[in-house]
C-alpha cells in the first residue's frame, strides 16, 4: 500500500465534491515525550509532525522517490555527495521564508548530541555537513555511500524546521514546517491541536490534492487504551482512529457508517530474536526446534482474527527485495521435528513439568517483558509461545522489566535469549539494521540477536553501498535465507496498520509510511 | 486500607453482652454461605488441580467461545479454559490477600505494641512511623514499593503487607493502651504479678483477640488490592492466571466477549465478600452485637 | 375524690424475643389520681419502667402489650393512632427517663432539649419560646438558668441535668408526670433536691407516678405505694402502713434490706436462688414462708381491708407472718485487741491536673490509721477524694506529699520492685467487679491467679473460697460475664481473700446493686471480717451502708478528713457541719420530709456542686 | 481557645513530620531502584543514547553525586516546593502534577459527593426498618466488596460502548464524570451505608431517642433533629479512611476510563520508575490527606461539644 491506497479510498466514497471546513477528531494509541522530529522516536510524533513538516522528497514506491521540497537532486562523488535544488516560494508557517539555509539548520540540528535526537540521527549516520551552495540550492556530503539516504529524508523525523523556531531555547521548543497544517497546541497526555495552513501550495509529487488542506482544525486524541479508542470512534467522539484493536476491526467491518483500511507496514516484521552467543540457543538445533515447535500462524490468526499476516520472512511483503521463496528456510510449525532436533542436541531428559533436561540443567529461555513497549496484545500472543514451547519441553521465563533494566542489564548487557522487536522502515537496509554484527543495539543498532556472520555483514555492505540493483537484491535475498536457515529469527506477524474512520471522513491518503496524510481530507455528509 | 475502628473495642464490656445475648446456635443462612464460599476459594487456592486442569493449556482454535459444555465459563483469547484459570487464579489472589494481611498483622501488632508499651521515646517515634505510613493512601504506598522492587507476586504481597501493617499498629496500641489501663490489668498489678506475666497473661491476649476478628474483615481489603495491584498490571504476571490480570486482559474484548470480564470479578467480588461477610459475623458473635 | 386520673387493669407486657417470650409485666393494676403521688417500687428487672412506657404506648416494637382497662383523662388509650399518642406525649403525660444522664440528647444545647415539647406541640411562638424555657429552668430549681440553657449537656451535673429532664418534661403542663428512677444515679445531698422539686409539682396539682427501687425515697413523697415483683404487684396500698406494716414477705425483705442511719441492724438470711418463673408465686423460691401452694398456684391480689386498713391489698397466701429472722444485732462487735495500726495514713496529699490544665487537690492532708480487724468507714460525697485515698493506700498512684506505712513499714514510698512481694498483703474489690476481671479468665482461673504461687490442689482452695462467699463450685468454670451483679461482687471478694490479706480496700463495692443483693453482700462482708480476722478499709457515699458495716468512720469533703470517730458517735452526734448536712439529706423511712433549706444551712449551697455528682468510682 | 492552639500547632506539626517522612521514603525508593534512571531520562529503549548522552544527562540531574549530597539537594529543592524535573515528560514535575490536578480533584470530589449523600440517604430510609435493611445489606456488602475496577469495566461496556449514553473519553465534560464517579463512590458509599446506619440505630437506642419520643416527638423530627448527628460522628472518623480510599480508587478508575489526572500519571511514572513524579505525588498526597483530616478532626470538635475542651 503506497499513496495510492488513500486514492482508492476516496474514490469509493460517494459522490459529491470536497467542501472545505470543519475538525477531525483522530485518536492514537501511545504519547508524546517531545514534538520535535529530531529529537523523539515515537511513532505518534512521525504521525503528527508529518502534519506538519514537509520533506525534501518523497516516497513513492517501494524504491522510488519523487521531488517534495526539493525539486531535484543527482548524487556524485561514488554516492557520498547529494545536491538538492529546493522548491521556491514556500515559507515556513512562522513567516520565515524555506531556503538552503532552512535544509542545514534542520540537519545540523539532527545531528547535534544536545539535541538528544533518539532516532532521526541514527537515520543519517554517515552525514557529515551540509554546505548551502545558493538561496535555494543545498548540497550535503557524507562519510560513505549510504543509498538509504533519500530514504531516510523522506521520513517525517527528517521534516524540514523553520531556521527560526530552532534558535529558541529546548523549553518552549514549537514545531515549525511548512506543511499543511500548523501547530496550535499541545495538552500533554490529551490532544495536540493543528490548524489549516491557508497558505500551503507545497505538496509531494503525486498528492491527489493541490493546495491548501481542506479540514479546519485537525486533533490527535491521545487515548491509549484500545477498547476506549474504538468506543470513542463507534461514539462519534473521534472521526478517525489508529491502531484499531483487531478484534474490533471485524466487527466494525460489519458496521454501516465506518470504513476501514489496514495498510501492512513496511520494513522488519514482528519478529522474535534469537540470542545466539547464549546458553542453549548457541546451538542452531534449538534454535530451530524452537521455532518449529511455535505454531505460529494459529496463535496469529486466532489473536488478530486474521487481520496480521502471518509472517515467514524477517521482512515484510511490502519491502523492497521481500523474498518470498526464502520462507522455505523456515523452520516452520512441526512437533515432531522439533521433538527429534532437541534430542538431537542432547536435550532427552525431561523434569518434573514435563521441561527438557540436559546434564542436570532445564531448558529455560529468558525472554524479558518490558510492560511499555506491550502494544497490539503481543503478551498475550507470548503466553501462546509460552505455552507452546512448553509442550516441546522449552521453558520460557518473562521477567518484567522497566525500561532502564530492559536497556541496561537485556539490551546492553546481553541477559536473555528471546526478544521481540518490529521496525518499521520501508528498506531492505533495515536488514544491516538488524543482523549486521556491528549494529549491536549497544551500536545504537538493532541486532539483537547478536549475530556475527562475516559473510552477512559482508552481503548487506555491499547492499547498502552498490549502485546496481541487481547485485543487492540477490544480497538481501541471501541474508534472508541464512538468518531463516540458521533460524537468528522467527517471523511471527507483519504489523498492519489498522485504521478505522467515519464514512464521513473523505480524501484521507496514507504514505509510504503507512501514515495517514491529512492535507487531502474532508469531512462529507 | 483498613477501615479504622472508630472506638476502641472494649472486651469487658463485649463480655458481657455476649453473655447476656444467649449462643444463637445457628449463625444467619448468609454467613453460613459465605463461610462456605470462602471455605471452597481457601480449598481452590490450596489444591486447584481438584478442580481444573491446564490452566494455560492454549488452543487458539478454540478461543473466545462463549460459556458451554466442557468450558462452564467459557474460553480466552488465547482459547484458555477460563473456568480452569479462575480457579488456579485463587491462589495468587488469596496468596496475597491473606498473606500480606496475614504479614501485616504480626508486623503491626509488634508494631503497636512497641507503642502502646515501648515507654515514651521509642513509642513516640513507632507511632509518628506509623503516622508518616499512614498519612497517604495505601495504594499509593504500595505502588511505591512495587516502584522499588518491580511488579511480580511476591512484591505485591510485600507492598500490601507495608501499605496494611500501620493501619493494625494503630488499632493494636489503642487496644493495647485500653487493655493496660483497664481494671483487670489494675487488679493483676494488686496481687503483685511482674509485668512480664501481665504483659503475657493479660494484655496480650486481650489485644490481639479483636485484632483477628479485624485481620478477617481486611483479607477482603488485600485481595481487592492485589487485584487492583495487577490490574494495573504490577501484579503477578502472566501466564500466571490471577482475577485482576485476567481483568485487565479481558478489558480489551468488552464488547466481543464480555463474559471474559465477568467471570474474574465476579470471583473476586464474591471471595471478598464471604470474607467480609463472614469476618463481620464473628465481630458481631464476638461483640456481642447480632450482625446487623 | 375526684375520678382518677389514671386507670390501668390486667395490663401485662410480653417482649418477644429470638430468646422466647419476656414476660416483663402481668396483669398490673394502677390508679393514680389528680394531684397524687403513687410510687411504683421493685428490684431491678421487676416491670416498673416497661409499665411506665405502656401508659405512654412507647413499650416498643417487640412488646406485646394487653389491657382491661387503660385509660388517661377518661379517654381509652388501648388502640390510639400514633398521632393521637404523639398529641399525648409530652402534652398530657410527662415523663422523666429512668437514664438522667444520657436522656439528654448531648449533642444538643440544653435549652432546645427543654423547648422541644413546646416546639412539637406548638405551644409557643419563635420569640416566647426562650423566655418560656429560661422560666422553666428557673422553675426546676435551676441556678441561672440564661447561661445553663446555652450549654451542652456534659457540660452540666448529674443533678442538673435531672432537673433540665424534669423541666422539659413539665414543660407543656402535663397532667401526669412519671419520674422513672429520678434519684437513683444522684448523690444523696443532690436526692434531697430533686424529691423536693417532684414534690412541689405534686402540690402544683400534677399527678406523679413515681418509679425507684429504693423505698426510703419513696417514703418521702407517695401518697400510695405499689411492689411490683417479678412483673406482678405483690402488694399496694396508702404509703405511710404499708411501709410501717408489710404485708407481703418481699414487701418486708425489701424495707428490712434499706440500710438506714437509726434502725435495727440485721443480717439477712443466706442466699437463696433467683427467682423461678410461673406457674405458682414467683416470689416462693426465695421466700421462707413458701410452701407447696405457693409454688403452685399464683396468689391471687386480694384486698385486706382489716387488718390493713382500706386501700391495702396483697397477692400473698401468708400475709403479714413474719418470716423467721435472725435476732438483730449490733453491727460488727468493735474486735478490741492490741490496737496495732496495719495501715497508717500520715499527711497524704495528692493533686491531679484536670483537662483544663488547673491543678485540683483530690486528697488534702489526709491522716488516719486502719487497725488490725477493723472495719474503717470512708464515707463522703463524690469527687471527695475518697477513692483516690483508697489507691493510695493500695499504692497504686505515690502521694504527692505525706506517706502511707504498712505495719509500720514503709509503703507507699517503696520502689515497686520491692513492693510486689508484699502487694498481695493490701487488697481491693470495687464497685465494678465485672471490669477488673479478665474477660477471657474463668472464675476458676480468676480466683486461681489470686493464690499465692505454689498453692497445691489450687481447684480445691478455690471451691473453698467460693464457699467461704456462699457461692457453688458449679461457677468455677464460668466467665465472670455470665454471673449476677450479686455473684460477682461475690467472686471479687473470693478474689480478694485468696492471697490471705492484712487489708482488704472496699471501694463502693455495694452501690452497684439491688437493695436486697446489697444486704446480702454487706452481710458477708462482716462475717468473713469477724471471721478471718482482716481490716476493711470500707468506701462508700452511703451513711446507712457504712453504719451496718464498720467500726469507725471517717467523712471526707473536698479531699480533706472532716471528721472520724466510732460510727455510732459520729452518725448519733455529728459535730462537723458537713457531716450533719450529709446525714440530714439521707432519706429515710417514717421521717418528716426535710426542705432544702437545711442543706443549705448544712454549709452546702444548692447550685454549687461538684464537677460531677455520679456514684461510682471515678 | 489556648487548647485548641496548642492542639492545631501539634497537628501542623506532625503533618510536617509525615510530609517529611513521605519525601524521605519516596527519596529511599529512588535510591533504592535497580537500573539507571538516565537510560529512562535519555528516551528509553528506541533512544539508545550514546553514553556521552547519557554521561551528559547523569551530570544534569546530578545522578553521579553520592546519596547524601543528593539527598540534601533534594530536600533543599523540596523545601522550596520543587519537584525536580520529571524523567520521562521532559517538563518540571510540579507542571505535571497541576496539569492533572484538576481531573483527578473533579473526579474525588464528585465521588466523595455522590458516596455520602447516596449513604446517608440509605442509612436514613433503612435504619431500624429490618425488612429494608436486609435488602440494602446485600447491596452494601456488594458494593463493598467490588474493586472498583471492575466497576468501572461493567459500566463502561453497559452504558458508552453499548448503550452510547456516555462518552468513552474522559474529556472534561460533565457527562464523562459520571460513570468514573459512580465506579468510585459505589464502594465507599457502601461503608459509609453501613456506618451511618449502625450509627442511627445506636442513637435510636438511647435514652434520649426514647425521651424525644416520650415528648411526643414525629418519627422524622428524631432521625433528623437528634440522630442524624449522633451518626455523623462514626462517619466523620471514617472520612479520612474514606479519602484514602478515594484516592486510591482514582488510580485505578482513571486507568479504566483513560482519564486525565493523578492517578494515570502516578501509575505511568511507577511503571516507567519516573521517581520524580511518584515522589511529587507522594508529597502531594501525604500534605492533602494531613490536612483534610486535621479539618476532619476540627469538624468533629463542632459536631460533638463533647469534644471541643479536651484538647486533642
Ligand atoms: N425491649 C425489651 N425487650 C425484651 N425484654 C425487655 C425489654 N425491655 C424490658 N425488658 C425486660 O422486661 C423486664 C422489666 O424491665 P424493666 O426495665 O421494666 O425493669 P425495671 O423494673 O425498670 O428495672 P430497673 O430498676 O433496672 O429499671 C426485664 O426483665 C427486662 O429484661
Ligand atoms: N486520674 C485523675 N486525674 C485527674 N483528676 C482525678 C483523677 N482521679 C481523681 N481525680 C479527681 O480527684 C477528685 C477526687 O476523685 P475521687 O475519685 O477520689 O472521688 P470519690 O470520692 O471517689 O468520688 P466517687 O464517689 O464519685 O468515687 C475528683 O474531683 C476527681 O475528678
Ligand atoms: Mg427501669
Ligand atoms: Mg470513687
Amino acid at each position: 500500500a503506497s499513496a495510492r491506497g488513500g486514492d482508492d479510498r476516496s474514490g469509493r466514497s460517494p459522490g459529491g465534491g470536497p467542501v472545505a471546513g470543519g475538525r477531525l477528531t483522530y485518536a492514537v494509541a501511545g504519547t508524546q515525550v517531545s514534538l520535535d522530529p529530531a529529537v523523539a522516536a515515537t511513532a505518534v510524533t512521525g504521525l503528527i509532525d508529518r502534519n506538519v513538516f514537509d520533506s525534501l522528497v518523497v516516497q513513492t514506491g517501494p524504491d522510488a522517490f519523487g521531488p517534495w521540497l526539493a525539486t531535484k537532486w543527482e548524487v556524485s562523488n561514488g554516492g557520498r555527495t547529494y545536491t538538492f535544488t529546493l522548491r521556491e516560494g514556500v515559507t515556513f508557517h512562522d513567516g520565515t521564508p524555506f531556503t538552503a539555509q532552512a535544509v542545514k539548520a534542520t540537519l545540523d540540528h539532527v545531528v547535534d548530541p544536545a539535541t538528544k535526537s533518539a532516532y532521526a540521527a541514527s537515520l543519517i549516520a554517515p552525514y557529515k555537513q551540509a554546505r548551502v551552495v545558493a538561496d535555494h540550492v543545498v548540497e550535503v556530503t557524507l562519510s560513505r555511500p549510504f543509498t538509504p539516504f533519500l530514504q531516510a529524508l523522506s521520513v517525517p523525523y527528517l521534516g524540514i524546521q523553520s531556521p527560526a523556531a530552532l534558535t529558541k531555547p529546548v523549553a518552549d521548543y514549537r514545531p515549525v514546517g511548512t506543511g499543511p497544517f500548523s501547530y496550535v497546541s499541545w495538552e500533554k497526555d490529551k490532544r495536540v491541536t493543528l490548524r489549516k495552513n491557508p497558505r500551503y501550495a507545497s505538496p509531494p509529487a503525486g498528492a491527489s490534492h493541490q493546495g491548501a488542506p481542506y479540514l479546519d482544525d485537525l486533533v490527535f486524541e491521545f487515548v491509549s487504551e484500545d477498547a476506549t479508542r474504538y468506543g470513542a470512534l463507534t461514539s462519534g467522539q473521534a472521526q478517525g482512529i489508529a491502531g484499531v484493536p483487531p478484534l474490533n476491526a471485524a466487527r466494525l467491518k460489519s458496521l454501516t457508517g465506518f470504513a476501514f483500511s489496514a495498510q501492512e507496514t513496511p520494513g522488519l516484521n514482528y519478529n522474535l530474536y534469537l540470542n545466539q552467543t547464549r546458553g542453549p540457543l548457541k546451538d542452531v538445533r534449538v534454535r530451530r526446534a524452537l521455532s518449529a515447535s511455535i505454531n505460529v500462524d494459529q496463535l496469529v490468526k486466532s489473536i488478530y482474527f486474521g487481520l496480521f499476516p502471518t509472517a515467514r520472512n524477517p521482512l515484510s511483503r511490502t519491502t523492497a527485495a521481500y523474498d518470498a521463496s526464502a520462507e522455505s528456510d523456515l523452520a516452520s510449525y512441526d512437533p515432531a521435528e522439533a521433538e527429534r532436533l532437541l534430542d538431537e542436541a542432547g536435550w532427552t531428559a525431561r523434569d518434573g513439568n514435563g521441561y527438557r533436561v540436559k546434564d542436570g540443567k532445564t531448558l529455560t529461555l529468558t525472554w524479558p517483558y518490558w510492560a511499555e513497549g506491550n502494544k497490539e496484545q503481543r503478551d498475550v500472543l507470548a503466553e501462546g509461545i509460552q505455552a507452546q514451547a512448553k509442550l516441546a519441553g522449552i521453558k520460557i521465563d518473562r521477567p518484567a522489566v522497566d525500561t532502564g533494566a530492559f536497556v541496561s542489564k537485556y539490551l546492553i548487557g546481553g541477559a536473555y535469549d528471546l526478544v521481540d522487536v518490529s521496525f518499521a522502515r520501508p528498506t531492505p537496509d533495515v536488514l544491516r539494521f538488524a543482523f549486521a554484527s556491528g549494529n549491536t543495539y549497544a551500536k545504537a543498532g538493532g541486532n539483537v540477536a547478536l549475530v556475527r556472520s562475516p559473510q552477512i555483514d559482508k552481503w548487506v555492505e555491499e547492499a547498502a553501498e552498490t549502485s546496481d540493483p541487481a547485485t543487492s537484491k540477490s544480497d538481501y535475498s541471501s541474508v534472508q535465507r541464512e538468518v531463516l536457515r540458521q533460524a537468528y529469527v522467527v517471523p511471527l506477524y507483519t504489523p498492519v496498520q489498522l485504521t478505522a474512520f467515519s464514512a464521513k471522513v473523505r480524501g484521507v491518503a496514507f504514505d509510504a509510511q503507512t501514515y495517514p496524510v491529512f492535507h487531502g481530507a474532508w469531512l462529507g455528509g | 486500607m483498613t477501615a479504622p475502628t472508630a472506638v476502641p473495642y472494649d472486651p469487658v464490656r463485649a463480655a458481657e453482652v455476649r453473655a447476656r445475648a444467649p449462643r444463637h446456635g445457628l449463625p444467619r443462612p448468609g454467613v453460613l454461605l459465605a463461610v462456605a464460599f470462602f471455605t471452597l476459594v481457601c480449598a481452590a487456592a490450596a489444591f486447584p488441580g481438584l478442580f481444573a486442569h491446564a490452566p494455560d493449556q492454549v488452543d487458539p482454535a478454540a478461543a473466545l467461545l462463549g460459556p458451554r459444555a466442557g468450558h462452564p465459563f467459557g474460553t480466552d483469547q488465547l482459547g484458555r479454559d477460563v473456568f480452569a484459570r479462575v480457579v488456579y487464579g485463587a491462589r495468587p489472589s488469596l496468596l496475597v490477600g491473606a498473606g500480606s494481611t496475614l504479614l501485616a498483622g504480626v508486623a503491626g501488632s509488634a508494631w503497636g505494641l512497641l507503642g502502646a508499651l515501648g515507654g515514651r521515646v521509642v513509642g513516640e517515634v513507632a507511632m509518628r512511623a506509623a503516622d508518616v505510613l499512614l498519612s497517604f493512601p495505601g495504594i499509593l504506598m504500595a505502588l511505591l514499593v512495587v516502584a522499588v522492587l518491580g511488579p511480580g507476586t511476591r512484591n505485591a504481597l510485600l507492598a500490601i503487607t507495608l501499605a496494611l501493617a500501620p493501619g493494625f499498629a494503630r488499632v493494636v496500641r489503642v487496644q493495647a493502651m485500653v487493655v493496660r489501663g483497664s481494671p483487670y490489668v489494675r487488679a493483676a498489678v494488686n496481687l503483685g504479678l511482674t509485668p512480664a506475666r501481665i504483659l503475657v497473661r493479660h494484655i496480650v491476649p486481650n489485644v490481639v483477640a479483636p485484632l483477628l476478628i479485624l485481620a478477617t474483615i481486611n483479607v477482603g481489603t488485600a485481595i481487592i488490592a492485589g487485584a487492583s495491584l495487577s490490574f494495573l498490571g504490577l501484579g503477578p504476571q502472566p501466564p500466571d492466571p490471577e482475577w485482576g490480570a485476567m481483568l485487565a486482559q479481558a478489558r480489551d474484548y468488552l464488547d466481543a466477549a464480555w463474559t471474559l470480564a465477568l467471570f474474574p470479578g465476579a470471583a473476586i467480588t464474591l471471595t471478598v465478600m464471604s470474607a467480609t461477610v463472614a469476618g463481620r459475623a464473628l465481630q458481631a458473635r464476638y461483640e456481642g452485637r447480632d450482625s446487623r | 375524690m375526684s375520678d382518677p386520673l389514671v386507670q390501668v387493669a390486667g395490663l401485662s407486657v410480653d417482649f418477644v424475643t429470638r430468646h422466647g417470650v419476656v414476660h416483663a409485666v402481668r396483669d398490673v393494676g394502677l390508679t393514680v389520681r389528680q394531684g397524687e403521688c403513687l410510687a411504683v417500687v421493685g428490684e431491678s428487672g421487676s416491670g416498673k419502667s416497661v409499665t411506665a412506657r405502656a401508659l405512654l404506648g412507647l413499650a416498643g416494637a417487640t412488646a406485646r402489650v394487653r389491657a382491661g382497662t387503660l385509660s388517661f383523662e377518661g379517654r381509652d388509650l388501648r388502640g390510639l393512632g400514633t398521632r393521637e399518642w404523639r398529641r399525648l406525649r409530652g402534652r398530657r403525660i410527662g415523663y422523666v427517663l429512668q437514664d438522667a444522664l444520657t436522656s439528654l440528647d448531648p449533642l444538643r444545647r440544653v435549652g432546645d432539649e427543654v423547648a422541644e415539647p413546646l416546639e412539637v406541640h406548638g405551644l409557643a411562638t419563635r420569640d416566647d419560646l426562650d423566655d418560656q424555657v429560661i422560666g422553666l429552668l428557673a422553675e426546676a430549681g435551676i441556678p441561672d438558668p440564661e447561661a445553663r440553657y446555652l450549654q451542652f449537656p456534659h457540660e452540666l451535673s448529674g443533678g442538673l441535668r435531672q432537673r433540665a429532664l424534669i423541666a422539659s418534661a413539665i414543660a407543656a403542663r402535663p397532667s401526669l408526670l412519671i419520674a422513672d428512677e429520678p434519684t437513683t444515679a444522684l448523690d444523696v445531698t443532690v436526692q434531697a433536691q430533686v424529691l423536693d422539686l417532684l414534690d412541689a409539682r405534686r402540690r402544683a396539682g400534677t399527678a406523679v407516678l413515681l418509679i425507684s427501687h429504693d423505698l426510703a425515697v419513696v417514703a418521702r413523697l407517695a401518697d400510695r405505694v405499689s411492689i411490683l415483683y417479678a412483673g406482678l404487684v405483690v402488694e399496694e396500698g396508702p404509703a405511710e402502713d404499708l411501709l410501717s406494716s408489710p404485708a407481703h414477705p418481699y414487701a418486708a425483705e425489701l424495707l428490712a434490706a434499706v440500710p438506714s442511719v437509726d434502725g435495727p441492724v440485721l443480717e439477712p438470711g443466706a442466699l437463696r436462688p433467683a427467682p423461678a418463673a410461673e406457674p405458682g408465686c414467683p416470689y416462693a423460691s426465695r421466700c421462707a414462708l413458701a410452701d407447696d401452694r405457693c409454688r403452685a398456684e399464683l396468689p391471687p391480689l386480694v384486698s385486706y381491708a382489716v387488718p390493713y386498713g382500706p386501700g391495702r391489698a396483697v397477692r400473698c397466701f401468708h400475709p403479714g407472718e413474719d418470716p423467721p429472722r435472725p435476732a438483730a444485732r449490733r453491727g460488727a462487735a468493735p474486735v478490741r485487741g492490741p490496737e496495732r495500726a496495719v495501715v497508717s495514713v500520715r499527711g497524704v496529699t495528692k493533686r491531679f491536673r484536670s483537662s483544663g490544665g488547673a491543678w485540683r487537690t483530690a486528697v488534702d492532708g489526709v491522716s488516719f490509721e486502719l487497725r488490725e480487724g477493723e472495719a474503717l468507714g470512708l464515707v463522703g460525697e463524690s469527687g471527695s477524694g475518697k477513692s483516690t485515698t483508697a489507691r493510695i493506700v493500695l499504692a497504686e498512684i505515690a502521694p504527692d506529699a505525706g506517706e502511707v506505712l504498712l505495719d509500720g513499714e514503709a509503703w507507699s514510698g517503696l520502689r515497686e520492685r520491692r513492693r510486689r512481694l508484699r502487694r498481695s498483703r493490701v487488697q481491693l474489690v470495687d464497685q465494678d467487679p465485672l471490669s477488673s476481671f479478665d474477660p477471657r479468665f474463668t472464675v476458676e482461673r480468676v480466683i486461681g491467679e489470686a493464690l499465692p504461687r505454689g498453692t497445691p490442689a489450687v481447684r480445691d482452695r478455690v471451691a473453698e473460697l467460693l464457699g467461704e462467699v456462699g457461692l457453688g463450685p458449679e461457677i468455677l468454670r464460668r466467665l465472670p460475664a455470665q454471673l449476677s451483679g450479686g455473684q460477682r461482687q461475690r467472686v471479687a471478694i473470693a478474689r480478694a481473700l485468696a492471697p490471705g490479706p492484712e487489708v482488704i480496700v472496699c471501694d463502693e463495692p455495694v452501690s452497684a446493686l439491688d437493695v436486697t443483693v446489697q444486704a446480702r453482700i454487706l452481710a458477708l462482708l462482716s462475717r468473713l471480717r469477724r471471721e478471718s480476722g482482716v481490716s476493711l478499709l470500707f468506701i462508700s457515699h452511703d451513711v446507712g451502708v457504712v453504719r451496718q458495716v464498720c467500726d469507725r468512720v471517717a467523712v471526707m469533703k473536698d479531699g480533706a478528713l472532716v471528721e472520724i470517730g466510732d460510727v455510732e458517735t459520729v452518725l448519733g452526734a455529728p459535730r462537723a457541719p458537713y457531716t450533719r448536712a450529709l446525714l440530714a439529706a439521707v432519706p429515710r423511712i417514717g421521717v418528716p420530709r426535710i426542705d432544702v433549706s437545711r442543706i443549705d444551712a448544712g454549709g452546702r449551697a444548692v447550685d454549687a456542686e461538684p464537677a460531677m455528682d455520679l456514684k461510682g468510682p471515678t | 481557645m489556648p487548647p485548641l492552639a496548642r492542639w492545631l500547632s501539634r497537628r501542623l506539626a506532625l503533618t510536617l513530620i509525615a510530609l517529611w517522612g513521605a519525601a524521605t521514603l519516596a527519596f529511599a525508593g529512588m535510591r533504592l531502584v535497580p537500573g539507571d534512571p538516565a537510560r529512562v531520562i535519555a528516551g528509553g529503549v528506541q533512544a539508545n543514547a550514546t553514553p556521552q548522552v547519557l554521561d551528559a544527562i547523569r551530570e544534569q540531574y546530578g545522578l553521579g553525586e553520592p546519596v547524601v549530597v543528593q539527598y540534601a539537594v533534594f530536600a533543599g529543592r523540596l523545601l522550596r516546593g520543587d519537584l525536580g524535573g520529571s524523567y520521562q515528560l521532559n517538563q518540571p514535575v510540579s507542571g505535571v502534577i497541576l496539569d492533572q490536578l484538576g481531573p483527578t480533584v473533579a473526579l474525588a470530589a464528585g465521588a466523595a459527593a455522590l458516596g455520602f449523600s447516596l449513604a446517608v440517604a440509605v442509612a436514613l430510609l433503612t435504619a431500624g426498618r429490618p425488612r429494608a435493611r436486609a435488602v440494602t445489606r446485600v447491596l452494601e456488602f456488594g458494593s463493598i466488596s467490588t474493586p472498583n475496577f471492575w466497576i468501572g469495566v461493567l459500566l463502561l461496556a453497559a452504558f458508552s460502548f453499548h448503550l452510547h449514553w456516555f462518552p468513552v473519553i474522559g474529556d472534561g465534560g460533565l457527562s464523562a464524570l459520571v460513570l468514573p464517579c459512580v465506579a468510585l463512590a459505589l464502594p465507599i458509599a457502601g461503608v459509609l451505608a453501613q456506618v451511618t446506619r449502625e450509627g442511627l440505630e445506636r442513637a435510636l437506642d438511647q435514652p434520649f431517642a426514647l425521651t424525644a419520643r416520650a415528648r411526643g416527638a414525629t418519627e422524622n423530627r428524631i432521625r433528623l433533629r437528634h440522630a442524624l448527628r449522633h451518626a455523623a460522628l462514626p462517619v466523620l472518623t471514617l472520612s479520612g479512611w474514606a479519602l484514602g480510599e478515594l484516592l486510591a480508587g482514582a488510580v485505578v478508575v482513571e486507568t479504566v476510563f483513560a482519564r486525565q489526572g493523578l492517578g494515570h500519571v502516578v501509575v505511568t511514572a511507577v511503571r516507567g520508575r519516573d521517581f520524580p513524579v511518584v515522589t511529587g505525588v507522594v508529597v502531594l498526597s501525604a500534605l492533602t490527606f494531613s490536612l483534610i483530616n486535621t479539618a476532619l478532626d476540627l469538624l468533629y470538635r463542632f459536631v460533638d461539644p463533647r469534644m471541643r475542651e479536651a484538647a486533642s
